[in-house]
């Protein structure tokens, strides 16, 4: 039954992923992602990841694809783009190419290294032991004590996106407005 | 049930040690609480805000110093800061830019009639940002740093929104950016695989004995190979820097400076961080890297220098070439059997310090030139200007000549610095290649003397005014550059407690 | 009894350190004063300049003749934290060339008219006399090489802001050149402070204590006097680095030729005495057939390329090619006989290749062109103007009563043992100096009259005094060396000493009482 | 049969770095800034991926903690980067990466 | 095998002992009840919404089909089966297929978390014994339950946005982006009071959520104070879309906003999924705030309705508490005139989340002071203070806002 989730999952990943670099309209890009997101999103639950798992839901799916969406719709490019006249002679299959060649190395490094990795652990308790909230728990453990300085840098990092977001849309009274499109 | 329910207990917080962060938090709030209940501020306060908001942290900084010389340098917050001189030194740099950069942007925004706080406040969270990374015992936490230093800059670069340059150049700095911290995560996520944690002091120990993990393990050869690539990306080196000079002729000038001062110190400060406190037992895995690195930033920077037209995109392949400088540096500080591998952690320090107000100093005077709408950058633009502006004139061939390595200029000191440590640790082929690159790039400090001195000037080209902040900013920054290169014992002095680093 | 007492005098005043200086607050002066009262500006130059040729004056005159070690030395500690000072002094070799360029400079200022910008003329000039005390007077490694550094500056814009049509492009390829050897040097200079802390156990860039007390292994001698040698070869300029030089000459202002055949070009040949011979020794010997090689090669290529020139100025610019590969021929001959040549000469050429400079400037000024084949028949129009350009020719040419010949002639003489084939190939270059300047003399100086240059000015009285104090240095030392030699031959002494020591070979012959030239003799009876 | 056979950490391992390189290809080979950006965020879901089975497979907390942060990183980084992608296309609704042309590459 | 199910289908104690033929069906069984449940309680609620309607506006309502017109939906549902299916030509055919399952779906899988009767009252948390294995009266009970729900509950923007955008024509995309733009929006606010239930009862399990509420004192709404519960309920309003927040389907303004080109069956799952929300909504503000399938219970005192099974009337008790929100939507529509909106994006932003917030901060606070017992009677005026004054300076910065924006022209 893993197996079958596994297979499940990492076919939505895949296909997914794939949608986003194929497709030519970035809507359908957009939903490409969502699949490959659902997909980690279960990959997550049978890791004992459930926390994650939700969360991945509701940030990326609830909150970022839908602001591609919105950005798509609302400044309207989603017309198809053509696939064959973005190439730029040699520079596709380079990178083809090159990246073929970095996932070799990382699935050398893996499976190279899978043995290596350090199996003792000091406890990562999930569902099973019967603590219903145990990851949950512990994320919070760890996120307010090991990362506590990464958790205050995160209101930091908020106030940019917002500060960000204000300087970037806001418009000047000089400023024509050339958008079609309002909400 | 390994946890009894309800008795988490918080890492303790040394309230005192996060002065500077406070500060400009601090100045964050009162930005943004004053840009957001007054209609509008008269003008330059806002920079004014921003800039003694810098001033004061940087001053709690150096109040610090002393406070961490006699306490030995360790990890405070969870282990996940780290409280030594280089992490002070990083924030005094990184303080220092926000405080310049503030005052040009003030002028600039005049120039151009804009006005508002939002810039200032993303000046002072790329600040935080960067003192997070360079003080960061934690690569999740740098992560985190790096990042919020990155979007403040992402933001910052695309901010003129008159010219759409900016925005393109934003756009790329982003999309680039996005992708290598991709890398570098990855990479984090690859070393955690081999060591068990994301505490640089943690992987150090786990590094330490050979059993937990072993000389060769592929994890983390790969995991530090994509981190680097990460960072190097970050610190615009060849072969990762094709980013640099798009963003840097399209970014606002004073943002360039500020992407060319805080941007690549606390760039360089995290790769020091990373190199040589979580995988020092490792060095030989990765010293080949930084060498070729640099090689190829100072050769590649200075030959393409050469090529270009536009002095915007010129100072960008010099800061490629700076970088390369720089990372001689760490290379040589990779030699820790060396008794003198210190000397190339301060040197690179010191080095970022001194580029800080140099490169401002430059940009302000680019700035300047580029007139209303920060467009005329053209190496043609400067002609005539020593006639015209003669005191700015003569701060821009200070800065130039200092940029090229002139003695009794702190860019001179800076060089000494490196390529002392470098020859300390026997690293002569590089230390060579490096001196003999610099000669080319010094090909393009004499061109841009060349129009400003040696040209006249075109009838199009609109007077230049000097407004009073930024002519402060560049007699500072020219001050500062030739007292330093006269007397820089001092500096040197305090410097040399950088090469201390926590966890070591 | 003078000397000893300015000697103790200097103690309390540091002449060495005002040298230096008094030109740089001059600069700093010329640059902040007013704009509208330009008389003012030149009365700020010439003060400072003439006050550093002064104090020149009073250190030639307090100098310790028979002394050859360093003199009036200041010495401060100045970057502590990588063993730098501030350590100034000087020494028979030194000397002449401080006071060279002390003098130079203010005729310089005085006789020869920028044109334009006076302000930042005088400005970089006086930085610029600045930055060559400061080089000759180093006895600190870092510290010499920020002076030589320096020098650059200055002449870089007096090249490009005062030069003719090609000025950016010689500017730069004289920036560049000179850079790219420093690039080697200062490599080799932290280097040699690094490694000598091996012996030292400290890290020092103190030449004295580095090359009395520090000990290289062979090899890394070897390789740091390579180091050094790139920079002075380029600066000297030796055969094949010579390139810019022409160019350099050719395009920069009179102002500028003469300072930079007059003094800068010295800096090559002073470094090599200073920094190669005294550091390493024993390298310095072991590079010698390489060196010699490159100097013949030089003043055969400087002969050959001056006759080809058809401009007045490039041809001297290739004669001065050819006089410095004599130096350097006699530098590296290692006896004293020879290197008191070198150092003699190297102060003959400033003052006769600068009088020449000085004289092809005021052709230009009056004819605007340099080209000898649109000269003709000056000596007609201007009878005093060609007979100072014949004595200074002459000089050049080494001429016995003037000069040029008591260094050549030593030179010669002193390398003879050491190096004979190299001199006697080297000879040749006489006389083809002859043959070129002569030549050249002829051409623009005698035959008819043309139309364009009927109306040549005679010489001014500002122009004939400037002429006259060069002439003037010229046949005195010609005529009577014997006060130059005494000062310089007891240091030139004290560094073959040392390197024959250090490189346990000897080089001084004994031939002193084989030699017969006036010179040779007054040498020997300064000798006992 | 199959059903005995139980996917390992190194699977998931391997699926991201698959991830990671379709990702890295939709960087390189895209134009569409878009398009590029949703790339980057698959390659962020990949390190992601291998986080959590990292943690999984050495029981350690802090690969899952570190992932919480990625996704808030995640988060901040689209609102930025959609900023600017809507700043540039309110001068134009066409955009390619390469129509970037005011600056040379 | 065993992690794996456990996770998927939350804990549930059926599995304890691996799989099994039973507790698997058992488990089909309550997929089968829960979807047949649903599908019916939508074709009810649209008759009762219609009929509570007609009674407010003194008609008579739906009252041919069937008795009282309950067969009414079905007549309708079945009319709209047999209509033609209309593809726009402009249409985006993948997406438009696909955007109705996407609504319809989350709008059943919300209602897995939701436990649907039980005991709670023996201390078992809920937990029944069927044939002979012990389960829970609820679909799915993982331990990130409420986050499910939130979870869910952002997945549904999708079915609206794309049904929108892929009819390829002006106003169906005018009130997708309307209400998706709505949708995010509440959901900060709808998030925020949620985490002030997580912050009382420490849980993010539904079931825990409901076994915390074990008497009237405290059930939630009590124990965070009534603002979060107020809060959740104007949220939850505008995520359904119903009014007065129906600016989505604004008739005056957009046609039928964004379901304006759908027909036949896509346009019933649409109105399926809307219902469907309704039911599921109640059901979590039920879950949330009121004790779920708990019964009333004062002190000791219990409203036991007598003669029937504890966990059988904990159903009761649940249809009872939901219905009584569904009449609340239903009267909220009968009387309030609809939104502008920009009143409610003002609602959202300016009100809403800050006060939540706000409240979730005063919480926090009170649960700080009395873990580090500090002095209640300092430390709450104390941090009323702080909330007011950051209030103050937030409705000071709307008013500079909207004088800055008078003066330098709108923005977006």
């Amino acid at each position: 039954m893993e197996l079958f989730v596994f297979i499940c999952a990492a076919a939505m990943v895949l296909a997914g992923a794939l949608g986003v670099v194929l497709r030519s309209n970035p809507v359908h890009a957009a939903l490409s992602l969502v699949l490959t997101l659902f997909g980690i999103a279960v990959m997550f639950v049978s890791q004992q990841a459930e926390f994650l798992a939700a969360v991945q839901v509701v940030v990326y799916a609830g909150a970022i694809v839908v602001l591609f969406l919105f950005v798509i719709m609302l400044l309207g490019v989603d017309r198809a783009e053509n696939l064959e006249t973005e190439s730029l002679g040699v520079q596709r299959p380079l990178a083809i190419i090159l990246s073929l060649g970095f996932v070799a190395l990382l699935v050398t490094t893996i499976v190279q290294g899978r043995d290596s990795l350090n199996m003792r652990g000091d406890g990562l308790i999930t569902a099973d032991s019967g603590d219903h909230d145990a990851n949950i728990r512990q994320i919070a453990r760890s996120i307010f004590s090991n990362y506590v300085v990464a958790f205050e840098v995160t209101s930091v990092l908020l106030i940019v996106a917002v500060v960000g977001t204000v300087v970037l849309a806001r418009k000047r009274k000089s400023e024509k407005d050339l958008t079609g499109v309002s909400a | 049930m390994l946890f009894a329910a309800e008795n988490l207990v918080g890492p303790s917080i040394p309230w005192f040690y996060l002065n500077p962060l406070f500060i400009l938090l601090g100045g964050i709030v009162v930005l943004m609480l004053v840009g957001s209940l007054t209609p509008q501020w008269p003008r330059h306060w806002y920079g004014i805000v921003s800039s003694v908001t810098a001033a004061v942290a940087l001053v709690s900084t150096v109040l610090l110093w002393d406070n961490v010389t006699n306490e030995k340098p360790r990890a405070i917050f969870g282990d996940a800061l780290a409280l030594d001189h280089f992490a002070l030194l990083g924030t005094i740099s990184i303080c220092a830019a926000v405080f310049l950069c503030s005052l040009l942007t003030s002028d600039y925004l005049q120039r151009d009639s804009d006005d508002g706080p939002e810039l200032y406040v993303l000046y002072l969270t790329a600040a935080i940002g960067g003192i997070i990374m360079v003080a960061s015992n934690d690569l999740i936490v740098l992560f985190l740093g790096l990042e919020t230093l990155s979007l403040s800059l992402y933001v910052l670069a695309a901010s003129n929104r008159r010219r759409s340059e900016s925005q393109e150049a934003g756009l790329k700095y982003f999309i680039l950016g996005g992708f290598s911290s991709a890398f570098f995560l990855y990479g984090i996520a690859l070393v955690y695989g081999a060591t068990k944690t994301t505490n640089i002091t943690g992987i150090f120990t786990a590094l330490s004995s050979s059993q937990s993990v072993p000389r060769n393990d592929v994890f983390l050869l790969v995991g530090t190979g994509l981190m680097l690539v990460g960072l190097a990306f970050k610190v615009a080196a060849v072969p990762f820097q094709m980013w640099t000079p798009d963003v840097y002729q399209g970014a606002p000038t004073p943002v360039t400076a500020f992407m060319a001062s805080a941007g690549k110190t606390a760039a360089f400060a995290a790769l020091l961080r990373v190199t040589l406190t979580a995988l020092p037992t490792r060095v030989d895995d990765w010293r080949p890297i930084i060498w070729v690195l640099a090689l190829l930033s100072i050769v590649v920077g200075s030959l393409l220098a050469v090529t270009q037209t536009n002095v915007k995109r010129m100072l960008a392949y010099s800061s490629i070439s700076h970088a390369g400088f720089m990372l001689v540096g760490i290379e040589a500080a990779a030699h820790p059997n060396s008794a003198d591998a210190g000397n190339g952690i301060s040197g690179v320090m010191t080095y970022l310090l001194l580029y800080t107000v140099l490169v401002i100093g430059t940009f302000a005077v680019v700035g300047l030139v580029a007139r209303k709408g920060d467009t005329a950058t053209e190496l043609s633009d400067f002609k005539g200007l020593g006639k015209q502006q003669p005191a700015l004139a003569l701060a821009l061939t200070v800065f130039l000549l200092a940029q090229a390595g002139v003695p009794l200029t702190s860019g001179f000191i800076a060089k000494f610095g490196v390529i002392k440590a470098a020859v300390e640790v026997h690293s002569y082929a590089i230390a060579i290649a490096a001196m003999v690159a610099s000669v080319i790039g010094a090909f393009l400090y004499l061109r841009i003397m060349v129009s400003v001195w040696l040209e006249d000037e075109t009838a199009e080209n609109t007077p230049i005014q000097v407004p009073f902040l930024t002519g402060l900013v560049v007699a500072m920054a020219a001050i500062f550059t030739i007292v330093i290169g006269v007397v820089p014992g001092w500096l040197l002095d305090a410097t040399q407690q950088v090469a201390a680093l926590t966890g070591r | 009894m003078i000397a000893e007492v300015s000697h103790s005098a200097s103690m309390s005043f540091p002449i060495l350190t005002a040298l230096i200086f008094v030109p740089l607050f001059g600069a700093i002066a010329v640059v902040l004063s007013s704009n509208r009262r330009p008389e003012w500006t030149k009365l700020i130059a010439l003060v400072s300049s003439v006050g550093t040729a002064g104090l020149s004056i009073w250190m030639l005159a307090s100098f310790h003749t028979s002394d050859g070690g360093f003199q009036f030395t200041s010495q401060h500690s100045w970057i502590r934290e990588w063993g730098i000072g501030w350590h100034l002094g000087v020494d028979g070799i030194s000397l002449f060339l401080v006071v060279l360029t002390g003098l130079l400079f203010p005729l310089v200022i005085v006789g020869i008219d920028p044109h334009h910008g006076h302000k930042r003329y005088l400005a970089w000039l006086l930085l610029l006399e600045a930055g060559v005390m400061g080089s000759f007077l180093s006895l600190d490694l870092f510290l010499f090489f920020a002076f030589f550094e320096i020098v650059l500056v200055p002449m870089y814009f007096l090249i490009g802001g005062w030069g003719y049509d090609q000025r950016v492009y010689a500017a730069t390829k004289f920036f560049l050149y000179t850079m790219l050897g420093s690039a080697f040097m200062l490599v080799g200079i932290i280097a040699t402070a690094v490694l000598a802390k091996n012996s030292l156990g400290y890290v020092t860039f103190d030449l004295v204590v580095l090359a009395e007390q520090a000990s290289f292994g062979t090899n890394t001698a070897r390789w740091l006097f390579f180091a050094f040698a790139i920079a002075f070869a380029v600066k000297v300029p030796l055969f094949p680095l010579h390139t810019w030089l022409p160019d350099a000459h050719t395009q920069a202002p009179t102002g500028g030729s003469v300072i930079l055949a007059g003094v800068l070009l010295k800096l090559g040949t002073y470094g090599f005495l200073r920094f190669g011979l005294y550091l390493f020794p024993e390298a310095a010997v072991w590079a010698k057939p390489l060196f010699l090689t490159l100097a013949v090669a030089g003043i055969l290529w400087g002969a050959i390329a001056a006759t080809m020139q058809k401009d007045l100025k490039r041809l001297v610019a290739y004669s001065s090619v050819a006089h410095l590969g004599f130096i350097v021929l006699g530098t590296f001959a290692f006896t004293s006989v020879a290197l008191s040549g070198g150092v003699m000469q190297m102060v003959n050429h400033g003052i006769s290749t600068g009088a020449l400079f000085l004289l092809v400037g005021m052709i230009y000024e009056r004819r605007h062109t340099r080209q000898i084949s649109e000269l003709k028949g000056l000596q007609s129009v201007a009878p005093i103007f060609a007979a100072a350009f014949m004595v200074v020719m002459l000089s050049s040419i080494g001429v016995p009563g003037l000069n040029g010949f008591v260094g050549e002639f030593l030179i010669l003489i002193g390398s003879f043992d050491n190096a004979r084939w190299w001199v006697v190939v080297g000879t040749t270059g006489v006389i083809l100096a002859a043959l070129y300047l002569l030549w050249a003399y002829q051409r623009v100086f005698h035959g008819e009259v043309d139309e364009a240059n009927a109306s040549f000015p005679e010489i001014t009285p500002r122009e004939g005094m400037l002429l006259l104090t060069f002439i003037a240095a010229i046949v005195f030392t010609g005529v009577y060396p014997k006060p130059m030699l005494s000062r310089i031959e007891p240091s030139v002494k004290v560094l073959v000493a040392h390197v024959e020591e250090r490189s346990g070979r000897t080089f001084e012959p004994d031939v002193v009482e084989v030699k017969k030239a006036p010179a040779a003799e007054e040498e020997k009876q300064e000798g006992h | 049969m199959l059903a005995t056979i139980v996917p390992t950490s190194t699977w998931y391992l391997i699926l991201g770095a698959v991830l990671f390189g379709i990702g890295m290809v939709g960087v390189l080979v895209r134009r569409n800034p878009l398009i590029m950006f949703m790339s980057i965020e698959l390659m962020l879901n990949a390190v992601n991926l291998t986080f959590v089975a990292l943690s999984t497979q050495l029981t350690d907390i802090n690969g899952q903690t570190a992932v919480f942060f990625v996704l808030v990183v995640a988060a901040a980084e689209v609102v930025v980067g959609l900023g600017i992608i809507v700043a540039i296309m309110r001068r134009r609704s066409d955009i390619s990466v390469d129509d970037l042309s005011a600056l040379k590459g | 095998m065993i992690a794996i199910t456990r996770s998927l289908l939350g804990i549930d104690p059926l599995f304890d002992g691996g799989l099994l033929w039973t507790p698997l069906f058992i488990v089909i069984l309550k997929v089968l009840v829960v979807f047949v449940i649903g599908l019916v309680a939508t074709m009810l609620m649209v008759w009762f919404e219609r009929k509570a309607i007609a009674g407010m506006q003194n008609r008579i309502g739906p009252n041919k089909a069937g008795p009282f017109g309950l067969l009414q939906t079905l007549a309708d549902g079945i009319k709209l089966f047999f209509k033609e299916d209309l593809l726009p030509e402009r249409s985006d055919r993948l997406v438009f297929r696909l955007a109705p399952y996407l609504s319809f779906v989350p709008a059943f899988l919300a209602f897995a978390i939701i436990p649907l009767g039980g005991d709670y009252r023996d201390g078992n948390g809920g937990v029944v014994t069927w044939f002979g294995h012990q389960t829970r009266v609820q679909l799915a009970d993982p331990p990130i339950g409420v986050l499910f729900a939130l979870a869910i509950s952002s997945i549904a923007v999708y079915g609206i946005m794309l049904a929108g955008w892929s009819s390829g024509s002006k106003y169906p995309l005018l009130g997708s982006v309307r209400a998706s733009a709505q949708m995010v929006s509440y959901e900060a606010a709808l998030g925020l009071s949620l985490a002030a239930v997580i912050l009382v009862t420490g849980t993010l399990s539904t079931s825990g959520i409901v076994g915390s509420q074990s008497s009237l004192g405290s059930w939630n709404i009590v124990a965070t104070g009534v603002i979060p519960f107020v809060i959740f309920l104007i949220s939850a309003t505008a995520e359904l879309n119903r009014p007065p927040f129906d600016l989505v389907e604004a008739e005056q303004e957009l046609v039928g906003g964004f379901n304006t080109e759908y027909s036949s069956i896509r346009f019933s799952l649409f109105f399926l999924a809307e219902f469907m929300n309704t039911i599921t909504m109640s059901a979590v503000i039920v879950t949330l705030f009121f004790g779920g399938p708990q019964p009333i219970s004062i002190g000791n005192t219990t409203l036991d309705i007598p003669l029937i099974n504890n966990s059988l009337e904990g159903s009761i008790w649940l249809i009872a508490k939901v219905l009584v929100f569904l009449y609340i939507y239903i009267w909220f529509r009968a009387s309030l005139p609809r939104f502008r909106y920009d009143q409610l994006m003002d609602l959202g932003w300016k009100f809403l989340i800050p006060a939540s917030l706000g409240w979730f901060m005063l919480l926090a606070a009170q649960r700080l002071a009395d873990n580090e017992n500090w002095d209640q009677l300092i430390v709450m005026p104390l941090s009323i203070a702080v909330i007011l004054v950051c209030f103050i300076f937030m409705q000071l910065a709307f008013r500079a806002s909207s004088k800055n924006r008078e003066s330098e022209g709108a923005a977006f």
